[in-house]
C-alpha cells in the first residue's frame, strides 16, 4: 500500500476528506479542520455559516 | 495503527456518555441473540435460518460495544455541545400529550396540542394563542385530507362539528335520488 | 426501441396535464422545503408517502423526483442570501455564494447557482436515459447472490468506507440492521423481535423511521441548541444578471461540476453533499484566481450548485435500475415504489416502461419549471424565512404526525415516532450519522432474504456466492473499501493530530 | 331573521345525521391503505353509496400482521353494531394460524365471500419442464431440486405449493418454497431462470406470461379460465382447487334478523350495476357466496389450511 502514485492518494484523500466532510454536514455537524483544509476550505470561514 | 500518545496531556478519565453506549450496544446485543435462541430452525434447503442473521448482528453488536469502551478510553468521541433541555422537554410532552388524547378528543384538538407545546418550546410564545391556532389549523388539515383525500383520521367533537356543517352546506347541491332514506 | 423513442414516448406521460401538475406541486414543494431549515427532500417525501395513496403511482412519483431536484435548488438561496444554508447539500455554496452577496453581486451568485443547477440537471437526467437501459441489460443477470453482494457493498460504503468515523457510521448502521430484523421472518414465518406485541409484526415502517430521525430529532435538536444570533438576509442588490465575464467563468465549473457530482451519486457511496465538497476543492484547485477564493469566487458557487443536481440525478441510476437506494432520499423514494406494488429493478423498465421514461422525462420539464420558478421569482421564497422558528416547527411536527396517524391510527406508532424521535435527538448529540440507519432498514431485511434466497436456490451451498463473477467482483470491491480507508486513515493519523491541535490554537 | 336561520341551521345539523342513521355502514380494512383489501373496502363504499343501498359508509384502515391487528379490535369494537363491516380473504385464515393470533374468524359473522383469484404455476418459456407430470415426475425424483418462487411464508402461494405435492404425493416438507416479497420480485427470480417455477396469482405473471417470456403450466381453478391460457390442475393430473378469495364479515352478538339484513344488503352490492363495473376495470372475478354457504366453506378451508401449514412445519 505504500507505493501507490501519488495522484492516485491525492485523489483518494480529497475524495475521503469530501466524504468525511458529506457526512459531517449531512447529519449538521461540522466537520473537522483537517478534512476543510484538505479541500481548500478555511475553517473559520466554514464556522461562520450559521446552521 | 497504534496511535501516539499526543493526547497524554488530555484529562485521562473515560467518556461516560460513551461508555453508557457502549453499555447500550452490549445490552441491544444480548436482547437480540436472547431472542434469536429462541426461534425455530427453518430454511431446510438454506442451511441457515432465521436466526443465523439476528446471531450475526448480536455478535457484531457485541463487537462495536467493544470498540466504543476504547473509543471512550482513548476520547475518540467529539465535543457535545451543550444542549438546552427544557424546549427538548416541552416537545416530547407535546407528542405524549397527542398520543394520550387521540383516541379520545380526535384529530384537532389532541394535534393541536402537540402544535401549541413544540411551538412554546422553540421560543416565547403565547400557549393559549398557540393552542387555539394549533386547533383550527389542524382543524383545516383534518378536513382536507380526511373529507377530501380520504385518509382515515380520528374524528373528535370538532371533526363533527366540520362533517355537519359541511354537509349541511353541500346536502342542497347533492342529487335527490339515492341519498334519501 | 432506443432510447430516444424511449424518452419521447415519456415525454408524451409527463407533458400530460396532471403529470405536469404534479412535477410543478413537487417543484414547487422542494424549493420551499430547501429554502426552509430543518426540512430538507428526505423528510418531506416521508411526510408525504402515506398521503399520497391515493394518487397514481407515475403521478406521485413524479412528484417525489421533483422534491428531490427542487431541494437541490432552493438550499442555495439561503445560502447565498442568508448564509444558512437550507439543504446540507448547498452549504458549500454559502461560502463563496454569501461572501458574493455580501459583495452586492447577490444577483449573480443567484443566477450561476440556478443556472448550474438547470445545466448539470439537464445534463445529469440524459446521462441518467441514456445510462439506465445499458444499466438494466447487465442487471437482468442478476440473481439473488448477486443482489446480496451489491447490498454488502452498498452497507460498507454508506455506513463505514468514507465517512468520518468507522465506529459511528458502523454503529448507526446495526442500529438499523437489528430495526430490520423486527417482524415476521418472510421465509419461515416466524415472529423475530417482537415480544409477543402484534403492532411489531409487520416490523418498522421505514417512512415512520424516516420522519422521527429526520423531522422530530432534528426539531429536539434543533430545540436543544438554545437562541442563536437574529439572522439578516443580505437584500439582492444590483442586476440579477451575470456579465460576460461571470459566464465565462462560471460554464467550465458547471460542466465540471456536472461530471463529478453524477457518478458520486450513481456510485453507492450516498449522498449529494460529497459532489460538493469535491468539486469546490477541484475548483480551488484549477481557478486562475485561487485567491479570490473565500472572498467570494463565482466558480465556487458554479461548481457545487451543478454537482449537487447532477448527483441527485445520478442516485436515480441505481434506484431505478437496480432497487438499490444510496442516500436516504432515494432509500424513502424505494418505499414509495413499494406502496404502490412496484419493485424498482430492471424488471421494471419492460414492465413499465411508461411509468418509468414518463418520470425520467418529467425530470427534463421539473428542471425547466424549475430555473422559472426560482430565478424571476426569488424574492417571494425568502419571504419563506420570515416564518418565525416556533411556527415553522410546530408546523414540521403537526405534518409528522399526520403521516404516520393517516398511515396507521395507532397509539402504539405514535409511541415509535416518538421514541425513534428521541434516538435521531440522541444520535446527533453523539454525532452519529442517521442515513446509515435508515438504509439499514430497507435494505438490511433484502440482503437476509436474497443471501438465504441464494443458499435455498442452491441448497445450502455457500461457494455459490463466490462462483458468480459479478458477486465475487462486488464482495471483493465491499471488502476493499472496508479496509483501504482504515489502513489510510491510520497512516494519515500523525498529520491529523498536528492539525487538530493547529486548528485548537 | 338571524334566529330563523340558526334555527334552521341547528335544526338540519341534529336531523341529517339521524336520517341517514338507517343504512350507515362502517367497513374495517384491515391493511394499510392501497392494498387489496382497501380497495376492496373501498370500492364496496363507492358502491353501497352510488347505488343507495346506504347513505353514509366509512372506511378504516388498521394495518397489521395479515389482517389479525385489525380482526381483533374490529371484534371489540363491533360487539352487536350491526353497522360495522370488515373485510378480509385467504391470506387472514393463513396468518391467524401462523400468528397464532388470539381472535380468529369464528368471533366474527360471515356475511358473503366477494371475488377472488386463481393460483397459478408458471415456468420460464426455455424451461425443461413441459407440463405438470413434468414438474410432478421432477418433484418425486428429488424435492430439493424443484425451487418454488412466491410470496411469503405462509401465504395462499406457500400453502397451495404444499398443497400441491402433498395432492401429487410428496412430503410438503421437503417443497424448496423460496418466498419473495411483493411487486414482481418473484417474476424477476423465474424470468432470469434463479427458480425453477413461480408460484403465485395469475396477476403476478400476466403480463410477461402474454409477451411469451413465461408459459401457465397449471391452473388452481376447478374449470378453464377464459383470460388464462393452461390447463387446470385437474386436467394435468393434480386433483386440487385453491382460490384466493376477499370476503366481508360483520361483528359479533348480531340477532338473525341483523345478519339477514346485512347480507341483503350486500347481495343488492353484488348484483349492482357500479359493482360490475368496478370489478371489470379491476380485473376481479366475481365468487360471490353468501352467509350459510360461505360459513361452511370457510370451515373446511380452515381445517385444511391447518392440516398443510403444520405438514409444511410452519404450525406446531
Amino acid at each position: 500500500m505504500t507505493r501507490k502514485p501519488s495522484l492516485f492518494r491525492d485523489l483518494f484523500n480529497l475524495f475521503g476528506a469530501a466524504n468525511a466532510a458529506a457526512a459531517a454536514t449531512h447529519e449538521s455537524r461540522t466537520p473537522n479542520a483537517r478534512d476543510l483544509r484538505t479541500l481548500g476550505i478555511d475553517p473559520r470561514q466554514y464556522h461562520a455559516i450559521s446552521r | 495503527m497504534i496511535e501516539p500518545m499526543a493526547q497524554a496531556n488530555k484529562q485521562r478519565r473515560p467518556d461516560w456518555a460513551a461508555l453508557v453506549i457502549a453499555a447500550g450496544l452490549m445490552a441491544l446485543a444480548l436482547l437480540v441473540a436472547w431472542d434469536a435462541s429462541r426461534l425455530g430452525a427453518g430454511g431446510a434447503y438454506a442451511r441457515i435460518g432465521p436466526q443465523t442473521i439476528p446471531y450475526a448482528i448480536a455478535i457484531c453488536l457485541a463487537g462495536l460495544a467493544v470498540w466504543t469502551i476504547i473509543a471512550a478510553y482513548r476520547h475518540d468521541f467529539p465535543e457535545r455541545d451543550q444542549q438546552d433541555f427544557p424546549p427538548v422537554l416541552w416537545i416530547v410532552g407535546g407528542l405524549i400529550a397527542q398520543m394520550a388524547l387521540i383516541r379520545y378528543a380526535g384529530f384537532s384538538i389532541a394535534t393541536g396540542f402537540l402544535f401549541a407545546m413544540t411551538a412554546r418550546g422553540m421560543g416565547k410564545v403565547s400557549l393559549p394563542l398557540a393552542l387555539l391556532s394549533g386547533i383550527l389549523i389542524s382543524a383545516f388539515v383534518w378536513f382536507v385530507f380526511a373529507r377530501l383525500l380520504q385518509l382515515t383520521l380520528p374524528a373528535g367533537p370538532p371533526e363533527h362539528l366540520l362533517t355537519q356543517g359541511y354537509e349541511l352546506i353541500t346536502a342542497p347541491f347533492k342529487a335527490a335520488p339515492g341519498s334519501a332514506t | 426501441m432506443d432510447t430516444f423513442a424511449l424518452l419521447l414516448q415519456g415525454l408524451s406521460v409527463a407533458i400530460q396535464p396532471i403529470n405536469l401538475l404534479y412535477a410543478l406541486v413537487g417543484v414547487t414543494l422542494g424549493t420551499a422545503v430547501g429554502v426552509l431549515p430543518g426540512i430538507g427532500p428526505a423528510t418531506t417525501v416521508a411526510l408525504l408517502l402515506p398521503v399520497t395513496y391515493k394518487l397514481d403511482p407515475a403521478g406521485s412519483l413524479i412528484m417525489f423526483a421533483g422534491i428531490y431536484y427542487g431541494g437541490m435548488y432552493g438550499g442555495s438561496t439561503t445560502s447565498i442570501l442568508l448564509n444558512t444554508p437550507g439543504e446540507s447539500a448547498s452549504i458549500v455554496t454559502a461560502l463563496e455564494g454569501n461572501k458574493m452577496a455580501k459583495a452586492g453581486r447577490g444577483g449573480p451568485a443567484l443566477a450561476t447557482a440556478a443556472i448550474g443547477s438547470f445545466v448539470a440537471g439537464l445534463i445529469a437526467t440524459i446521462a441518467l436515459a441514456f445510462l439506465a437501459p445499458w444499466v438494466v441489460k447487465f442487471a437482468l443477470a442478476f440473481g439473488p447472490r448477486e443482489y446480496f453482494a451489491l447490498m454488502v457493498l452498498a452497507f460498507v460504503t454508506v455506513s463505514a468506507a468514507f465517512g468520518d468515523s468507522a465506529l459511528r457510521g458502523l454503529t448507526s448502521l446495526f442500529i438499523g440492521l437489528t430495526l430490520g430484523i423486527i417482524g415476521i421472518d418472510l421465509q419461515t414465518g416466524q415472529a423475530r423481535l417482537s415480544f409477543g406485541i402484534p403492532d411489531l409484526l409487520d416490523g418498522v415502517e421505514v417512512t415512520t423511521l424516516a420522519v422521527a430521525m429526520f423531522a422530530i430529532g432534528e426539531t429536539l435538536f434543533v430545540a436543544a441548541q438554545g437562541k442563536r444570533a437574529p439572522e439578516t438576509v443580505e437584500p439582492v442588490r444590483g442586476s440579477l444578471w451575470m456579465s460576460a465575464k461571470d459566464w465565462a467563468r462560471s460554464w467550465k465549473p458547471w460542466l465540471r461540476g456536472t461530471v463529478i457530482g453524477f457518478p458520486i451519486g450513481a456510485m453507492p457511496a450516498g449522498g449529494a453533499e460529497i459532489g460538493t465538497f469535491f468539486s469546490y476543492a477541484a475548483e480551488k484547485k484549477l481557478s486562475k484566481h485561487p485567491e479570490e477564493f473565500g472572498h467570494g469566487a463565482i466558480e465556487g458557487v458554479a461548481g457545487p450548485e451543478a454537482a449537487n443536481n447532477a448527483s441527485a440525478a445520478g442516485t436515480l441510476v441505481p434506484l431505478l435500475t437496480l432497487g438499490l437506494p444510496t442516500s436516504a432520499t432515494a432509500a424513502i423514494m424505494l418505499a414509495g415504489f413499494q406502496q404502490y406494488g412496484l419493485q424498482p429493478g430492471p424488471l421494471l423498465f419492460t414492465s413499465n416502461p411508461q411509468l418509468v421514461w414518463g418520470l425520467i422525462a418529467s425530470l427534463l420539464i421539473a428542471n425547466l419549471m424549475l430555473i422559472v420558478l426560482n430565478l424571476p421569482l426569488i424574492g417571494l421564497w425568502v419571504k419563506l424565512l420570515t416564518i418565525p422558528k416556533p411556527w415553522l416547527y410546530a408546523g414540521i411536527l403537526l405534518f409528522a404526525t399526520l403521516g404516520t396517524i393517516g398511515a396507521n391510527p395507532s397509539v402504539f406508532e405514535l409511541g415509535m415516532l416518538l421514541a425513534f424521535g428521541l434516538l435521531g435527538y440522541g444520535l446527533r448529540l453523539f454525532h452519529f450519522p442517521i442515513a446509515p440507519v435508515v438504509v439499514g432498514l430497507i435494505l438490511g431485511p433484502m440482503a437476509e432474504q436474497q443471501l438465504r434466497r441464494a443458499l435455498a436456490i442452491s441448497q445450502g451451498d455457500v461457494l455459490v456466492l463466490f462462483t458468480s463473477p459479478i458477486s465475487a467482483t462486488l464482495l471483493a470491491l465491499a471488502a476493499l473499501a472496508l479496509i483501504v480507508p482504515l489502513i489510510l486513515r491510520a497512516r494519515g493519523k500523525g498529520q491529523v493530530l498536528a492539525a487538530v491541535a493547529a486548528d485548537n490554537d | 331573521m338571524k334566529h330563523l336561520v340558526a334555527t334552521a341551521l341547528l335544526a338540519g345539523a341534529l336531523a341529517l345525521p339521524t336520517a341517514a342513521l338507517a343504512a350507515d355502514y362502517s367497513i374495517m380494512a384491515p391493511a394499510a391503505p392501497g392494498g387489496g383489501w382497501d380497495q376492496t373496502a373501498r370500492s364496496m363504499q363507492e358502491a353501497l353509496t352510488s347505488e343507495g343501498i346506504s347513505g353514509n359508509v366509512q372506511v378504516t384502515n388498521v394495518p397489521g400482521a395479515g389482517g389479525t391487528i385489525g380482526l381483533a379490535q374490529f371484534v371489540q369494537e363491533a360487539n352487536g353494531d350491526p353497522s360495522k363491516l370488515i373485510v378480509g380473504g385467504y391470506v387472514m385464515v393463513g396468518a391467524i394460524l401462523t400468528n397464532k393470533a388470539p381472535v380468529t374468524l369464528d368471533a366474527v359473522t360471515p356475511i358473503a365471500r366477494l371475488t377472488g383469484e386463481y393460483e397459478v404455476i408458471v415456468v420460464p418459456a426455455g424451461s425443461d419442464i413441459q407440463d405438470l407430470a413434468g414438474l410432478v415426475a421432477k418433484l418425486k425424483a428429488d424435492p430439493g431440486s424443484v425451487s418454488w418462487a412466491g410470496g411469503s411464508a405462509g401465504g395462499t402461494d406457500h400453502i397451495t405449493a404444499g398443497l400441491f405435492a402433498k395432492t401429487a404425493g410428496v412430503d410438503p416438507k421437503l417443497v424448496n418454497y423460496v418466498a419473495f416479497s411483493g411487486g414482481g420480485e418473484a417474476l424477476a427470480a423465474v424470468l432470469g431462470s434463479q427458480v425453477t417455477v413461480g408460484i403465485s396469482g395469475y396477476g403476478e405473471f400476466q403480463s410477461q406470461v402474454e409477451a411469451g417470456a413465461l408459459r401457465v403450466i397449471g391452473v388452481s381453478a376447478p374449470e378453464k379460465v377464459a383470460i388464462i391460457n393452461g390447463p387446470t390442475f385437474k386436467e394435468g393430473g393434480v386433483d386440487l382447487v385453491v382460490q384466493n378469495w376477499r370476503g366481508v364479515w360483520a361483528g359479533p352478538g348480531l340477532s338473525a334478523e341483523q345478519t339477514a339484513a346485512i347480507g341483503a344488503d350486500i347481495e343488492k352490492l353484488v348484483n349492482s350495476a357500479a359493482w360490475k363495473k368496478i370489478l371489470e376495470t379491476k380485473g376481479w372475478i366475481n365468487t360471490y357466496l353468501p352467509g350459510e354457504e360461505f360459513k361452511t366453506q370457510l370451515a373446511t378451508e380452515i381445517t385444511a389450511t391447518e392440516a398443510i401449514l403444520k405438514d409444511i412445519g410452519l404450525v406446531q
